[in-house]
């Protein structure tokens, strides 16, 4: 624990009128690592996520990344610093081609986008990244059809290229396997085990399997409280969170 | 597209008048009528229309003898419309005349295009101050009167009257501030307050309010069209009619008092004309008016029969000629008809010099409403800006 | 100034402020509810006034006309709501703005081909034309009470039936999510249909008040229908109560602006200069009103939706 | 409703492929011809009734940029029209007359104010900006009717048109039509390769995705501002036009109704093509002219039209060109 996480969370509180939706939230990422979150709907998994992406503001606490405090920043600065993420509905932009919503993430790293001339679709460097990152998620082949028409599980593949794109340091994935069959979400953990070589990874899933068969380490919220984070067995193993959450599903 | 729009057109017109023979000699009197046919004032624009129609067809569809055509044209009441629509009726329809329109900011619009194009420019009802002096020209007519003249009666009036204190109440746009002039022209006592609304204008109880403090002798006020008869119905509401003497201009009158009913009842205006005006071709108008319309004609529809009559008097005085711009110049500015309001002659700047008249409105008898003369105010006023106007003389 | 101007005039601002809001919460709750753009609210108020001329001169009662002028109206706004408007419900705004645009030229030149171009007045009633004396020497119309009255009601009735009926709870709902109400089984034709006929209802009902007071005429409703506008944004799209506060904020500011604003600038300049500045922004006031709340709070005072 | 509310404006692969091009190539060269037709007996107004079609064209294709493009429904568009004829107008007035002054001037005035006026009416969306846009629009108009010295409500009559140094050649009709119908071409070409460029990219996905692009790193803000600033900047353009070729300035040309009808012709026209644009400004310009003609009644005909517009065809009149089958 001597070097400093890629990501701290200190004491992160938000609140919505009465009901405390993080309550003091203290965690640390370090870099490598794929971090899942568990809890049941309403614990605060999406609001937590929200609030390290910059969508929201939270209302106490300090957000840490690279030992640097980007609180204050706006999501558009923190995708710069290397925070990017998808969320639990899918985020894309329907009336692009696949090959340009990648494109168009590449484009905002790479040169000024207030360029007025020249035509952006037949830039190569953009499109051959952007290529090449449809390819790593499987999508090689639907490169030119428009997302509004790709499949749930083809769609929720883009918006992982999409932030591939961004070249994130820190990838924070909010219910990848949602909505989809069992070959969709065999095929998304494939690309899961991918990313997770050369990504630290933020997950928030409900997929049990899933979550114990890749994360390194697993927090479970309740009630917007950590009552839990260590290693998948030890998780599993603590009476705490079979009592509140998984005990449930043991029963 | 072009010349069904013209026949149509044509054709529309005339059958608003129950239809006029259609033959299309050789050579014919070509006239457009732009006015306001559409948006809240359209009444205003219907009265000039259906007053110059009923003039070419009562003369048989002819104007000097010839055969007339007349292409009534909607401005919109927007000033650029008005511009596009006049050029057309220029460059496509090379019209012999252009009559109208109905409000001055429209006017303004379209003098240019009608003007230096050497066409024949009749106003049946905007006359503004520029166009009587510094920006005369020798093809503007003007049939109806110099816009300060009639606030010029009230002023007159309040002067005679020895009424000491006066309130005045308008728009906040040019026309109103003209009329404040053109009142204070007259007017020697003191003026309490000038209050500027905004134009549209719905509601006037916070002005109302503010005169029912200050408790002049009088009001005086210009608010043309629906503005008029929102404000006589809340002054009479809130009890000022009894207090406050009520003097305006272009506020009551035939136009509006179908809406103000016995609320403006009383009250009092200045006109170049009423529809009780004692004379037989006044009370031919009157009557052939309203069988054809049933409503009562006001100034606006009794300026536009003079504007007609106007040109019918001067294509017949160059024997139909139109070619020779001075001689139609000339037999124009000999006003030779007989003018509804009886004497009328043109000053120098294509204005006219007439009498004015304080009128009242009033309930007829078979339960119309329309403005009387209560007495004559000015007997052949000239503009006050002619002086300014270089033409003629 | 003095201080029965200041009280006559605050009187007249909030008469001002309650026409404004029997409109503008009709409109609130179409905007709101359905996230339909209407702009043909406005004609609509303008059909209750024609209305109430028609009957109450076939009567020659103002309560007759009024009785029967109001389900005219309610008529009146199920048929459009039948034949345009319900078709527009899952469309994008700006195909509603098409649309509810053509129907107001549509509606107004019909309502100069039916009633003529000239306006129309309604006398006001017998029994409610005198004045009632506020303190000495100073009038005010027993008709404006009457309407402030009468909008206090409808403003009481439409918060009792917002917060407290079953439909009035699938409207908040739908104000507020309108995914949800669907989800909940509730039939949504009939509540959109519902709600468009009562706002239109509402809006005739303003038209058939001010009847007496302003001039009946072709358009008189365009002009109202963006102050109406300018309200539901201030109150927040979809909030009964922030249409009610906004509506008597902009009667106020617009009502004393007129009147004061001219005066308050005399303080800080000489009196000509401020007459002609206060002239000059009278007529603005709201605008920047406006402005100045969206700056601040770009959803409105009182955001439905968040 | 809040998704793919506005038909998508995503532009096909190959954006310059030839079945894309054919029918502005065919609508501009109809324009650039058209002066032909009169030379050849047609009807001389008809070149003025064209010249006011491009005037408004113009401004539509302006507004398409940010409407079509930019999904921002500006309701205050007219604002710009007005500047664009009071910068003539009011120069005009003081003797100032050369189109190389009159112009920078123009550009200049329409920038700040859509500088300001976009950068707080950005802050807000939806039906908000709507408002706040036309806000805006009503305090600039107030402000000119106010302005006595320059005729008020009245307006003001330009009595010579832009001296192009020192000539009067924009009296000339049929080159002040070619004036007219470069600055359009201009406009529309400006456009077409903005909308495909790096900004352009950015602010077609900002109207589609505002969470999206901040989330890969955009503000799509600064994006917007930019788009709106250009848009009021050109739409000036065909305010310094009317104002040449009506010789005349009201606050009428500032009043909501006329940002209404811009938008009118937008929709009408088809969203996001910005031919689109030209062919609705044609289409409701004509269909005015023509109805007037043919009734004084004809808002009574024009309004159900537009009803249907909006019921059948969704993509307006470019969908029934192209015929796009409108399903969603």
């Amino acid at each position: 624990m001597t070097d400093t996480p890629l990501l701290r969370l200190d004491g992160l509180t938000k609140r919505y009128g009465a009901l405390l939706v993080t309550d003091n939230v203290t965690l640390d990422f370090p870099e490598g690592e794929l971090h899942a979150i568990l809890g049941p709907n309403g614990a605060g998994k999406t609001t937590l996520m929200h609030q390290v992406s910059g969508l929201i503001d939270p209302d106490g606490g300090q957000i840490l990344f690279e030992g640097r405090d980007v609180t204050a920043l706006p999501m558009r600065e923190r995708v710069r610093r290397g925070i990017a993420r998808t969320f639990q509905i899918t985020s894309i932009l329907p009336g692009f081609s696949a090959l340009e919503n990648v494109a168009l993430a590449v484009q905002g790293r790479s040169g000024s986008s207030f360029r007025f001339f020249g035509i952006a679709a037949s830039e190569k460097a953009l499109n051959e990244e952007a290529a090449k990152l449809l390819s790593l998620v499987g999508l090689g082949a639907r490169m030119d059809i428009l997302a509004g028409a790709l499949s749930h599980g083809e769609k929720r593949a883009l918006e992982i290229a999409i932030a591939l794109a961004t070249q994130p340091r820190l990838l924070l994935l909010d219910e990848p396997l949602a909505g989809m069959g069992n070959e969709e979400s065999a095929r998304m953990i494939e690309i899961l085990k991918r990313l997770k070589q050369e990504y630290t990874i933020l997950l928030i899933e409900h997929d049990m399997d899933a979550v114990f068969a890749l994360a390194d380490r697993v927090t479970v919220l309740l009630y917007g409280r950590v009552i839990a984070t260590d290693t998948p067995d030890a998780v599993r193993a603590s009476p705490e969170v079979r009592a509140a959450y998984l005990g449930e599903d043991a029963a | 597209m072009r010349g069904l729009k013209k026949v149509l057109l044509s054709a529309v017109a005339f059958a608003a008048l129950g239809g006029v023979a259609q033959a299309a000699p050789a050579e014919k009197v070509k006239i457009g009528l732009v006015t306001t046919l559409t948006g809240p004032s359209a009444v205003l624009g219907q009265q000039i229309r259906d007053g110059f129609l009923l003039s070419v067809q009562q003369n048989g569809g002819k104007i000097g003898g010839i055969e007339a055509e007349v292409i009534v044209v909607d401005d919109e009441q927007k000033p650029d419309v008005a511009v596009n629509r006049v050029r057309g009726l220029i460059e496509r329809d090379k019209v012999d005349f252009v009559v109208g329109p109905v409000f001055s900011n429209i006017a303004v619009a379209m003098f240019k295009p009608v003007v230096q194009s050497e066409t024949f420019f009749i106003s049946p009802n905007s006359g503004t101050s520029n166009f009587a002096g510094r920006d005369c020209s020798p093809y503007y007519f003007v049939t109806s009167y110099q816009n300060d003249q009639m606030h010029g009666v009230l002023g007159k009036h309040a002067q005679n009257e020895g009424l000491k204190r006066v309130v005045l109440m308008v728009p906040n746009y040019q026309a109103g501030k003209d009329s404040v002039a053109g009142f204070k022209r007259h007017y020697e006592g003191e003026i309490v307050d000038e209050i500027y609304t905004s134009l549209g204008q719905l509601d006037f109880s916070a002005e109302l309010a503010r005169i029912a403090a200050l408790q002049p002798d009088a009001l005086f006020t210009f608010m043309p069209g629906g503005m008029g008869v929102n404000l006589t119905k809340q002054f009479r509401q809130a009890g000022l009619a009894d207090k406050v003497k009520f003097l305006s201009a272009f506020t009551v009158d035939e136009t509006t008092l179908p809406a103000q009913r016995d609320d403006a009842v009383g009250f009092f205006g200045g006109a170049n004309w009423a529809p009780d005006f004692d004379n037989e071709q006044s009370k031919a108008f009157v009557a052939a008016y309203e069988a054809a319309f049933d409503n009562v004609p006001g100034t606006y529809a009794m300026q536009a029969f003079d504007a007609a009559q106007l040109l019918d008097s001067a294509v017949r005085g160059v024997g139909g000629d139109l070619s020779d711009k001075d001689a139609v110049r000339a037999a124009l500015m000999k006003a030779d008809f007989p003018s509804l309001r009886g004497e009328f002659t043109f000053n120098h700047n294509g204005y006219p010099i007439q009498d004015f008249y304080l009128v009242k409105a009033a309930k007829r008898e078979d339960g119309k409403y329309q403005t009387e003369i209560v007495e004559k105010i000015f007997d052949d006023y000239a503009d006050d800006y002619a002086g300014q106007c270089r033409l003629g003389s | 100034m003095s201080t029965t101007l200041l009280v006559v005039q605050t009187l007249n601002g909030l008469q001002f402020g309650i026409l404004l809001f029997l409109i503008a919460a009709g409109l609130t709750l179409v905007f709101g509810v359905m996230d339909f753009v209407n702009l043909a609210h406005g004609v609509q108020y303008m059909i209750g006034a024609y209305l109430a001329a028609t009957f109450t001169a076939l009567t020659g009662n103002f309560l007759w006309g009024l009785l029967l002028a109001l389900p005219t109206a309610l008529v009146v706004g199920i048929i459009l709501e039948v034949l345009v408007f319900r078709h527009l419900y899952e469309r994008d705004h700006l195909s509603q703005v098409l649309a509810t645009f053509g129907v107001i030229l549509f509606l107004n030149e019909a309502v100069k081909l039916i009633w003529g171009a000239a306006p129309l007045g309604v006398p006001v009633p017998e029994m409610l034309s005198g004045n009632v004396v506020l303190m000495d020497g100073v009038l005010y119309p027993v008709y404006r009470l009457v309407i402030i009255g009468a909008g206090l009601a409808v403003a009481l009735l439409l918060y009792f039936g917002v917060n407290h009926t079953r439909v009035g709870m699938l409207v908040r709902a739908g104000a507020s999510n309108p995914r949800m109400v669907s989800a909940l089984g509730v039939n949504i034709g009939r509540l959109f249909m519902i709600v468009f006929g009562f706002g239109a209802m509402l809006a005739g009902f303003a038209g058939i008040m001010v009847a007496p007071i302003l001039s009946v005429e072709p358009g008189m409703g365009d002009n109202l229908l963006i102050l109406a506008m300018v309200v539901i944004v201030i109150g927040g799209i979809g909030s009964i109560r922030g249409a009610f506060i906004a509506a008597l904020l902009i009667g106020l500011v617009d009502t004393l602006g007129r009147s004061f604003f001219g005066d308050l600038l005399r303080l800080f300049m000489p009196a000509a200069t401020a007459s002609q500045t206060g002239r000059a922004i009278a007529p603005m006031l709201i605008y920047i009103l406006m402005a100045a709340v969206l700056f601040f709070r770009p959803a409105g005072l009182f955001p439905a939706r968040r | 409703m809040n998704e793919a509310v506005i038909p998508s404006a995503a532009l096909p692969k190959g954006p310059f492929g030839l079945r894309r091009n054919l029918l502005p190539a065919v609508l501009f060269l109809a324009f650039a011809l058209a002066p032909l037709a009169v030379a050849f007996g047609a009807d001389p107004f008809f070149q003025s009734i064209l010249i006011r079609i491009m005037i408004f064209a113009i401004a539509a294709i302006s507004l398409d940029l940010i409407l079509g493009f930019g999904g921002m429904v500006s309701l205050g568009h007219a604002a710009f029209i007005g500047i664009g004829a009071y910068a003539v107008g009011i120069l005009a007035s003081h003797g100032i007359e050369e189109a190389h002054v009159q112009l920078p001037i123009t550009l200049a005035v329409a920038s700040l104010f859509a500088l300001v006026t976009g950068a707080i009416s950005l802050r807000t969306k939806g039906v908000y900006f709507i408002m706040i846009t036309l806000a805006f629009a009503q305090m600039i108009m107030f402000f000119a009717t106010s302005l006595s010295a320059y005729g008020g409500d009245d307006g003001l009559t330009i009595w010579t048109r832009s001296q192009v140094f020192g000539s009067d050649i924009l009296g000339n009709r049929t080159i002040f039509y070619y004036v007219t119908f470069a600055v359009m071409l201009g406009c529309y070409l400006l456009c077409r390769a903005m909308v495909v460029s790096r900004f352009g990219r950015v602010l077609r996905g900002s109207k589609e995705n505002p969470v999206r692009m901040e989330a890969i790193g955009f503000s799509p803000y600064r994006f917007q501002l930019a788009a709106y600033v250009i848009a009021g900047m050109m739409c000036s353009l065909a305010g310094f036009l009317l104002a040449n070729q009506a010789e005349f300035v009201s606050p009428a040309y500032m009043s909501w109704q006329r940002s209404g009808e811009l938008l009118i012709m937008v929709i009408l026209g088809g969203l996001g093509s910005l031919h689109g644009a030209v062919i609705g400004a044609a289409a409701l310009l004509l269909l005015e002219e023509g109805l007037a003609g043919f009734t004084e009644h004809w808002k009574i005909i024009l309004g159900p039209l537009l009803v249907l517009v909006a019921l059948f065809l969704r993509q307006g009149i470019l969908g029934l060109l192209t015929g796009k089958k409108n399903n969603d």
